[in-house]
């Protein structure tokens, strides 16, 4: 017998996954309670990963620790599945989990998102995973922290009503853009992570299972299927949604259309723009049912690593 | 407040105030310590409906009296009984301070020779918001506060003026305005005509007179013998903190002269 | 004589101690020695055996030099600074029943929307400068509830008209305000939910002259209109003179004498409260 | 007590303190001997294959004499059996085949093997070495102590 | 069935990736071992052991070459490294009385208690760019080392038989124990022993023991310490007094285990750390006025500036007792992979958030809500509130 061999032979280095099962066991752990305080931000011992903090570390952590052998998952990032980032943390889950991975919101069990919620209706047992970077729905209107969790421990978002109010008396409209504070469950204001406005209303009594996950603020928060989340707005003053104003490149949104989705836009240097689907995936299957695309140009779901 | 009413047997019935054997020294702790005799065993009685004067040269303890009663000054032994409105005596000396700050502005009133009115208010502001804050209402308050001006003579010109804006002898006039609009049950003057002019003073007399008139009971200070030849039911003359005659106004004024100031 | 008045506010054996010791620091302190530093301890007194009662409709004053104990006893009964002993009960809160300082937290800082309202001195305590005047009162109205944009700018303009703030500067921030214009925005902010009890903390120290007597004609008013009970702190005797008709005098933590306020102002018995009266008056 | 691997003691090192030496051996000399020893008694067993983890470095500090963490310490540990005997080993670092090597070693003296002696030698070495090396470095260290002559009659 | 146009994303992370490794691996200059790096730039290595937690040299030079000299790109990969492997427990809990001493001055006093050993330092030289040419240098490090070989100027082990004494100068006193002697500090040594917090296990949040604040400091980034103390001595936030030091200390900690099979301790290696005591002079209301407190420090490697921050720091915030602001921006604004990852999020793609802005610029440039912010009344500007997403994706 060599030594040598006995020692690489038993080495613990191959196949190392990115977050140990211990570590597993309490993020998951950090996750229940979070599901069952609905919109209580949970501290949990936030564990470095190999993409920087604020780069998905936290959304990657919950998507870790709650993945089973049977899950799908579906990695997108501004609603697009091939952006930068989802393709790496993609690449990074399916390295340390045997997991299948897709591009359709409809097949995927556990969805990580950054910056949208799917425009395809998410259904029971679909797990949406969002990234945060700053979980901290007050941190426009307080800083000092013993101060926020006294706010939240007492209920006290009266300084938010009031940057709401001077928001309205400043501007005629509410500016708030992207991480709308929503009340949930009648309870906790929570920050919607940067989802457009034009997700909010997916999160309001929802089928499916949203857990929001900040590694570099180590906390997680959930909002369990069938909850209230409620923008905070005032009784005579309209929450409202980003204005569809122009037609899409695709042909199927405009303005008053019957369908309706979160454009983005694509500058061009002269001043004009055309707008997208922010949404690739759900925007490529309505041109294929609108018989505006030949699927078998598509390339399927599964990419090489 | 039981613990300090009395029965109501205390007084008789034709007495609305009366002073037992009243002290009062001041003590200046800044000059050693040194006591000074303000009051001696004042005995005094007030009759209902009368109007009192006190008497006596400058220093004799006249305003003393007055602020002893009025609780302005603490006086050092002694009571005050006074018949309140219920009919119920009490001893202004062992009344709780509340309860002596609200007898203060419901029954008994004090009318200095000095304004002391809020800033930045016209002078029928002042007059009327003492009226609504004995309780009348703020219209009604309103015109009781022009007629009473109008009786000691104040300018309707003068009205929306600050009251610091104005000469000794018209804020002397407003502060006895504010001070009569309502008419309290025991009316305290103390010296309220030092600083007119043989015209108003004589409109003031007038309005002075009407209290008494009107049912109220007057114990003054004036620092003129007309004055109180004018006004006075009976007269008090005092002297180093004594009263040493006490009597109808014409007899003891006649027997006194010496001790009153002309 | 009526019956007696219901007291708003009880304040009974109040004391704080800055510093090692509790009661312990106390003796060796106070006027009879001069001293506020207890010899034993170290620590500060700042105040001790405060009786405080203020009914309906009510002001009393605290009159005392700066260091005297009277802000100590605001702040305590506010609710800013933790007491060391004993109580102080809202009739507004269980009938009196409870003392809160044995309240938590959370439910001791909630009094301060609707029940126990506060203006300080300095109106930044009070407010929060960059947000406009309506926004202040916001704060208020939407601690207590209110949710509809137009009756909470409803109630915020009723409010500032009658602290006589300009309408047209309702949207400004309280910032861009002078120093009188604050102070009255801190009394609208204070008022808003109709507390029972408003402690005033040297509301017109730090203003001009003029300014002054207008906010003091205000608070004066606010009192007469609102029947709320007023604690009003402050070292100048024309503040207390106009606002209040009874009033305690403190020295080195301990209250001296108390009594009417005129009586204090003009014949005060203590050595210290003659002091006090002569230096400001003579 | 603190132990300390450059406290010199009489007669042959206790277990303990002999897993400290091989904790400290040179690792090439360890692998060298432990292989020879395998060779002679081929029935190693491993109980806990060597694993390279962390250790929490727990401190206790002198103001408030509380302890707290200062931060992890990477080691490498292994347990076998060899000759019937179980024994353990933990090194600083990632060095697994030397930490397997220590294990057995301390089996080898333990069960009294042939290489028992070599492996008292190697501790031996080991002690004299570690000694020297501290010895060196106060002797460079020594001369930049700060020295004030004091002038006196 | 999904369809994806994800390969444009991918391909390009991947051509990225191939330009960091070509340069990595066929760089022109040779290949720079571990043992260089260890030996030669070795307050690197420090710094990545200190900062990312974890006492290994040779996993932070690795880490080093990897990030080409990134320091926080190195204690970021230490630290994701650390994610990965199990952990044995803690040490027995080492008294920093132990520390054996490389190097250890004591400002506080000329002459105090064990010795003012300067150890291997430039402190007090005067530092100029050494201009030598690379060949001489080079040559004369060579020669250096070919003298080292023959001269074999070690000490035998019989000469240093009289070792206890050695150990009482290696192993000083430290200057707190005589400073509570002479009655000059406020003692806050506990009787009771609480649990330290694991900070890499449970967030540190102020209110936190004061375990997760020297953790906390003891992984910081020393940039951040360092920023954060001179910005409370001169800055605005005026939270720190500067301090005497008592203590500053280089040197060598054991890390004991028990022994599994004989139950008693033992010493498997030593780490190296700094220490340092800082003095600080009371002069609040409610503390002693007639004595000292003081702060402490203590880190991986050799790093007097973080430490010396750290010891500040510490006496800092017992003062304030976690009341102020400070323990805020300690426990939660130095660790160096929170920042610049924050920081460096930015350069993600934001379109789907940006355009929620436009859209809001647009909408206050738009004449209704100008009109609207006129008459101070609130306006609606979308024409679809909240749409029925319903059935729209099926």
């Amino acid at each position: 017998m060599r030594l040598l061999e006995l020692a690489i032979e038993t080495s613990n280095e191959t196949a190392r996954p990115i977050l140990d099962e211990s570590s597993k066991r309490e993020v998951r752990r950090a996750v229940l309670t979070a599901v069952a305080v609905p919109g209580y931000q949970v501290p949990f011992g936030s564990r470095e990963m190999p993409v920087a903090r604020g780069w998905g570390s936290g959304g990657l952590q919950i998507t870790l620790a709650v993945i089973g052998d049977d899950d799908t998952v579906k990695v997108y990032d501004q609603g697009e599945d091939g952006g930068v980032n989802a393709a790496n943390l993609r690449r990074l889950i399916r390295r340390s989990e045997e997991v299948e991975t897709t591009t359709d919101a409809r097949a995927a069990t556990i969805i990580q998102t950054r910056h949208r919620v799917p425009e395809d209706e998410l259904i029971e047992d679909q797990t949406l995973v969002l990234q945060v970077p700053v979980p901290e729905p007050l941190r426009g209107v307080e800083r000092d922290m013993n101060e926020l969790r006294r706010m939240h421990a007492e209920g006290d978002y009266a300084k938010m009503w009031v940057s709401l109010y001077e928001d309205i008396v400043r501007n005629g409209v509410i500016t708030q853009t992207t991480g709308y504070p929503c009340l949930v469950n009648d309870r906790y204001v929570i920050a919607t992570t940067p989802i457009p406005r034009w997700d909010v209303p997916r999160l309001h009594q929802a089928k499916f299972l949203s857990l929001f996950g900040a590694g570099r603020e180590k906390r997680i928060y959930a909002i369990p299927p069938h909850t209230d989340v409620e923008p905070l707005t005032f009784t005579d003053v309209a929450f409202e949604v980003e204005a569809i104003a122009s037609a899409c490149r695709c042909g199927l949104i405009r303005p008053g259309g019957e369908r309706a989705a979160y454009l983005v836009e694509l500058p061009r240097q002269d001043g004009t723009s055309e707008w997208v689907c922010s949404d690739t995936d759900w925007c490529a299957r309505q041109r294929v049912d609108a018989g505006l695309l030949d699927p078998t140009t598509l390339v399927e779901t599964e990419v090489e690593l | 407040m039981n613990s300090e009413t009395l029965n109501s047997e205390a007084l008789s019935s034709e007495t609305l105030l009366s002073t037992r054997g009243l002290d009062k020294t001041f003590t200046l702790h800044a000059v050693d310590g040194r006591i000074i005799d303000g009051l001696q065993g004042i005995d005094l009685d007030v009759h209902v409906n009368e109007h009192l004067c006190l008497a006596g040269l400058s220093g004799a303890g006249k305003s003393s009296l007055l602020k002893c009663i009025h609780r302005t000054y603490a006086s050092d032994r002694g009571a005050i009984l006074y018949r309140t409105e219920a009919n119920v005596v009490v001893d202004l000396l062992e009344l709780a301070d509340r309860d002596m700050a609200d007898l203060r502005e419901r029954e008994i009133g004090y009318v200095s020779q000095f304004l002391r009115a809020e800033p930045r208010r016209g002078v029928l502001d002042v007059v009327t918001r003492r009226a609504v804050r004995m309780g009348v209402a703020h219209d009604e308050a309103a015109d009781r506060a022009a007629e009473v001006l109008r009786r000691v003579n104040i300018d309707e010109n003068l009205w929306a003026t600050y009251p610091s804006l104005l000469s000794g002898g018209e804020k002397q006039r407003v502060n006895l305005a504010a001070g009569l609009v309502v008419a309290p049950r025991l009316v305290l003057l103390d010296e309220p005509v030092s600083a007119l002019d043989p015209a108003n003073r004589s409109a003031v007399l007038d309005v002075i007179a009407d209290l008494t008139a009107r049912g109220a009971t007057v114990l003054s200070v004036f620092h003129d013998l007309g004055a109180i030849r004018q006004l006075a039911d009976r007269v008090a003359v005092m002297s180093g903190g004594r009263i040493i005659d006490i009597g109808p106004a014409g007899p003891v004024l006649d027997r006194g002269m010496e001790l009153i100031p002309t | 004589m009526n019956a007696p008045n219901e007291w708003a506010l009880l304040v009974e054996g109040l004391g704080k101690v800055y510093g090692p010791g509790g009661a312990e620091a106390v003796p060796g302190t106070g006027p009879d020695f001069g001293r506020t530093v207890s010899p034993s301890t170290g620590a500060i007194v700042g105040c001790w055996d405060i009786d405080l009662e203020v009914v309906p409709g009510e002001a009393l004053g605290v009159i005392g030099e700066s260091g005297s104990g009277k802000s100590t006893v605001m702040r305590c009964i506010a609710g800013d600074q933790t007491a060391t002993t004993g109580q102080a009960r809202l009739r507004s809160v269980d009938d009196g029943a409870t003392n809160l300082f044995d309240m938590e937290p959370s439910a001791r800082r909630a009094l301060r929307i609707d029940q126990l309202a506060v203006v300080y001195q300095d109106p930044s305590e009070g407010l929060d400068l960059g947000v406009s005047a309506g926004g202040n009162i916001a704060d208020r109205l939407t601690a207590a509830g209110w949710r509809n944009f137009g009756q909470i700018r409803a109630r915020a303009a009723e409010l500032l008209a009658r602290t006589e703030v300009p309408l047209d500067r309702m949207d400004d921030p309280v910032g861009t305000f002078s120093g009188g214009m604050r102070q009255r925005v801190q009394l609208a902010k204070a008022l808003a939910n109709r507390p029972s009890v408003l402690l005033l903390d040297e509301p017109t120290t730090g203003l001009d002259a003029s300014v002054a007597a207008g906010v003091l004609d205000l608070i004066r008013d606010l009192l007469d209109e609102t029947g709320v009970g007023a604690v009003v702190v402050s070292h100048d005797f024309n503040v207390i003179e106009m606002l209040t008709r009874r009033s305690v005098v403190m020295h080195h933590g301990r209250i001296v004498e108390q009594g009417l306020t005129d009586q204090l102002l003009e014949d005060p018995q203590h050595p210290y409260s003659q002091r006090l009266v002569g230096a400001a008056r003579g | 007590m603190h132990t300390d691997t450059t406290v010199q003691q009489a007669g042959p090192p206790t277990r303990t303190r002999r897993s400290e030496l091989l904790a400290a051996a040179d690792a090439a000399l360890l692998v060298e001997l432990a292989q020879a020893c395998l060779e002679d008694a081929e029935d190693l067993e491993l109980v806990r294959e060597p694993e390279v983890g962390m250790l929490m470095l727990s401190v206790r500090e002198p103001v408030e004499t509380t302890r707290f963490h200062l931060g992890d310490v990477l080691v490498t540990q292994s347990e076998v059996i060899h000759r019937g005997v179980r024994a353990w080993s933990m090194r600083m670092g990632d060095d697994r085949l030397a930490s397997l090597a220590a294990a057995i070693l301390d089996a080898e003296v333990e069960s009294g093997g042939r290489y028992a002696g070599s492996v008292l030698d190697l501790c031996e070495v080991t002690q004299r070495r570690v000694v020297r090396e501290r010895a060196d470095e106060w002797r460079d260290l020594e001369p930049t102590i700060v020295r004030f002559e004091e002038l006196s009659e | 069935m999904g369809y994806v146009a994800a390969k444009g994303g991918f391909d390009a992370i991947r051509a990225a990736e191939e330009l960091v490794r070509t340069r990595q691996r066929e760089s022109r200059s040779s290949w720079l071992e571990l043992d260089q790096i260890i030996d030669r730039l070795g307050y690197a290595v420090d710094r990545v052991m200190g900062e990312g937690g974890l006492w290994d040299p040779e996993l932070a030079a690795r880490a080093f070459r990897q990030a080409e000299g990134d320091l926080i790109e190195a204690t970021h990969l230490v630290r994701a490294h650390r994610s990965t492997l199990p952990r044995f427990g803690a040490t027995r809990t080492v008294d920093a009385d132990e520390i054996d001493v490389l190097r250890r001055i004591v400002p506080a006093f000329r002459e105090p208690p064990g010795p003012q050993l300067l150890g291997r330092t430039l402190d007090y030289t005067g530092r100029l760019l050494d201009l030598t040419p690379e060949d001489q240098a080079r040559n004369e490090a060579v020669m250096a080392v070919a003298d080292g070989l023959t001269d074999t100027g070690t000490t035998e082990a019989d000469e240093v038989a009289d070792h206890d004494i050695d150990r009482a100068t290696r192993v000083p006193g430290r200057l707190l124990d005589a400073l509570r002697s002479m009655d000059a500090v406020v003692d806050r040594r506990r009787s009771d022993d609480p649990d330290p917090i694991d900070i890499t296990r449970l967030p540190a949040r102020p209110g936190s023991p004061r375990s997760a604040r020297l953790s906390a400091m003891a992984r910081a980034e020393t940039g951040a310490l360092v920023q954060l103390w001179y910005r409370n001595i001169l800055g605005p936030d005026r939270h720190l007094h500067e301090v005497t030091l008592g203590e500053v200390r280089h040197g060598r900690l054991p890390v004991s285990v028990e022994h599994p099979l004989t139950g008693e301790p033992l010493t498997v290696g030593h780490v190296r750390v700094t220490e340092v005591e800082a003095i600080e002079d009371l002069d609040g209301v409610d503390e002693d006025r007639t004595r000292f407190d003081v702060g402490y420090g203590m880190t991986f490697g050799h790093n007097e500036r973080k430490a010396i921050a750290m010891a500040n720091l510490d006496i800092a915030l017992a003062r304030d007792d976690g009341s102020g602001p400070l323990e805020q921006s300690v426990l939660l604004t130095t660790d160096g992979l929170d920042a610049s990852g924050f920081l460096e999020h930015l350069k993600l793609p934001h379109y789907v958030t940006f355009r929620s802005m436009m859209e809001r610029k647009s909408a206050l440039r738009s004449d209704r809500v100008r009109q609207a912010r006129a008459d101070r009344r609130p306006v609606a500007v979308s024409d679809c509130e909240v749409t029925d997403l319903s059935g729209v994706g099926a």
